[in-house]
């Protein structure tokens, strides 16, 4: 339609070109502070190593996966999620407050944070460009089922969609639907089936990734 | 603040776009602006609510224009300015302003600890309970210049308490240097056509983590 | 459409700054803007609410970023695009497809007449009536995607009925090639505090000329 | 606060630095719209002539002065402002619907448009830049008392401010106060005290201009 047709909101983001000013401000910013004392750059690398290897979507597929084989771990999941999650380890930062939202086969669950980019990250890790861009925040909560057309999802229109927006410190990870056929696979095989977006109610699970 | 950044139910922001092979971080600055932001944090001169209104602070077309971690820098700049860590002429200069050399507060072998401990948002303290489970509320009208965690889209509109969340920090005052001020959080469901009108669907909902302080009987 | 063109409420968008020597056009190409997008307006192909649509859709980052005539300047390439009177290959190229010549239909010295005649929005025709003055008025909470004229900010407010303006062409059909659709128009006042909040001006207001179509009982 | 604290919505508009490619752009479209023969170069000129020299706020000056001069006209004003504003000449596009605000001791009158930069041409020619920008859009609505100090009127808490938004065709006119100690002064004289500021409402009358 325009002769402005570049996705908005990311422009700096999809890396084809990488913004040089912006890198020579980030280092000209972390070479002061270092030299001020106000950060250990080792402390740096740890923090991205934990993000880039250790924090990650991989969790809440485990708690997701753990759901599907064990009842009673999803009845404490679905009672006290922040519990049930810190069971298998994944505690802390943007997970202080969680919440676990089950899809049914009447009930579809999508998680957004219009105001910022809120999301559990002890669970998924840090969260994708699309999920912290303008049109996913703006859409998401005024044309659930346009979003989801957006991702190839489309559901029944008989379906009940909740969306749930992170506007405080409580955090929301989605509970996908176990994928039919899959009772042969034990909890391990089952992990991989969750996908990221799975748990942020984007898709469905099933998907090995 | 009535900022663009409270974006919930705008259209014409563009396609949404999702890259499945999208990488965590598409340039090394990225990963650097994530990794300052928390170990400055450590210094404890801010809360998240700051953090957040120094981002939401960002004027409207630049904060559309730029990406996710572009807008961190500016935060962090913002932030460390105004706590005195650093000056803006230092920023300028990139160099520091005397030799004095301080000793950050995270070490390396704490980062692990520091993230898994995280920093809850609830405090244990009384606080009144307005609102039972299952009544019908609005959302207050309030029109801020200051940072609030009501979205426009939800005032004055008709929902129901849901859950408790218990007591947690109250944003609107944190983010000001005035106390945290803790207050009950509920989560409230709001039904897509309360707050879109008839053409949304009838089964859908929105739900929303609200304050007392912003809600009202209805 | 919900779009960021529908500013009224907003905050941190900046300082108004106005200039008291501000020159009525900036550049010649602002002139050239204003001009071809009145003469070619004249070829009838489409009426202003397509034309305020055309501006309205261009993506929220670049309204936001594009002074007013850049604005105007892509409002006119949709809008003769999507008449057929140029082709996008065409405004690519600058150089017209093939050697045919049409004829103007606004000559040099038509201008002044044109302009002084304008383009009533009234229309001759009978239409209901449905709200006395006086009347308290719920604006409704609508939200298309497509042109409307009612703002954010009044969806849902209650106003009362000032003035009867008679019957004015309907935007949001006229904008998408639906009709004209004449309908009431009202100017209504809405109270600051019933827009904003209890912490506005009890005595101030704000008056917007809405369609009967917007509005319901309150 | 910011490093990115140049006013925004002004970029392109304040001619310190001329944008080459935009001139080349619209360069080219008038070019193609003239080669094709959609228009015609002399009535764009024409077009431009007239907003620079013929229609401009001195037709509202006249408007407003003879309102202060001419009870029966003012009457006529308040009530048929687009018959009365007819009757000195000034008629047209952007006029077709004219109605006339008056401010008084307990009154003070503001035009905005918030959706997009609706005004009075016929008697105000076109509006300023700062009338067609997002601050002024967007807070004229919601602080009308801010906008206004900006401008430098401060008004009495206790004036009541009625703000008109031109959602519609309908344009709006404001009249400001005749100025104290003008009684001397004739229908001439007077007109060169009406700014075109005070007839948006963001000024008084009273500044010779």
């Amino acid at each position: 339609m325009h002769d402005h047709d570049q996705a908005p909101g990311h422009g700096h983001e999809h890396g084809q070109d990488p913004p040089s000013e912006l890198a020579l401000r980030v280092k000209a910013l972390e070479t002061l502070l270092v030299e001020k004392g106000l950060v250990d750059p080792a402390a740096l690398d740890a923090i991205i190593d934990t993000y880039a290897h250790k924090v990650g979507p991989r969790n809440g597929a485990r708690v997701v996966a753990r759901s599907w084989v064990d009842p009673d771990y999803r009845a404490r999941l679905l009672k006290d999620a922040t519990a049930a999650i810190t069971e298998l380890g994944y505690t802390g930062r943007q997970g202080e407050h969680m919440i676990a939202v089950e899809n049914t086969t009447d009930v579809h669950n999508l998680v957004v944070c219009t105001l910022c980019s809120c999301y559990p990250w002890p669970v998924l890790g840090l969260p994708p460009t699309w999920y912290k861009s303008s049109p996913y925040r703006s859409r998401a909560v005024i044309d659930p089922r346009g979003v989801l057309a957006e991702f190839g999802l489309t559901l029944p229109a008989d379906t009940e969609i909740r969306v749930w927006d992170s506007t405080a410190e409580v955090r929301y990870l989605v509970i996908p639907q176990r994928p039919a056929g899959t009772e042969h696979l034990d909890e391990d095989a089952l992990t991989a089936l969750v996908n990221r977006d799975s748990m942020i109610g984007v898709a469905l699970a099933g998907e090995p990734t | 603040m009535n900022g663009v950044h409270d974006m919930g139910g705008m259209h014409g922001l563009g396609a949404i776009a999702p890259d499945p092979n999208e990488p965590l971080f598409h340039a090394d600055w990225e990963s650097r602006v994530l990794a300052m932001t928390l170990a400055v944090g450590a210094w404890g001169r801010w809360n998240i609510d700051m953090s957040r209104h120094a981002r939401e602070s960002i004027p409207g077309p630049d904060y559309l224009r730029m990406g996710y971690y572009e807008k961190w820098l500016v935060g962090l700049v913002e932030l460390v300015v105004a706590a005195g860590l650093v000056t803006e002429r230092e920023v300028a200069s990139g160099r520091p302003a005397d030799g004095s050399r301080l000793s950050p507060p995270l070490a390396a072998d704490r980062v692990a600890f520091a993230i898994a401990a995280g920093g809850p948002a609830t405090r244990d303290v009384d606080a009144p309970r307005p609102f039972p489970i299952g009544e019908t509320v609005r959302a207050r009208n309030l029109n801020p210049t200051g940072h609030t965690r009501l979205p426009r889209y939800a005032r004055g509109r008709v929902g129901v308490i849901e859950r408790d969340h218990g007591v947690h920090v109250f944003p609107d005052t944190n983010a000001h240097g005035l106390g945290e001020q803790p207050r009950r959080l509920y989560g409230v469901r709001f039904t897509a056509r309360e707050l879109w009108g008839e053409d949304a669907n009838g089964r859908d909902s929105v739900h929303l983590d609200l304050w007392d302080a912003y809600l009202e009987p209805a």
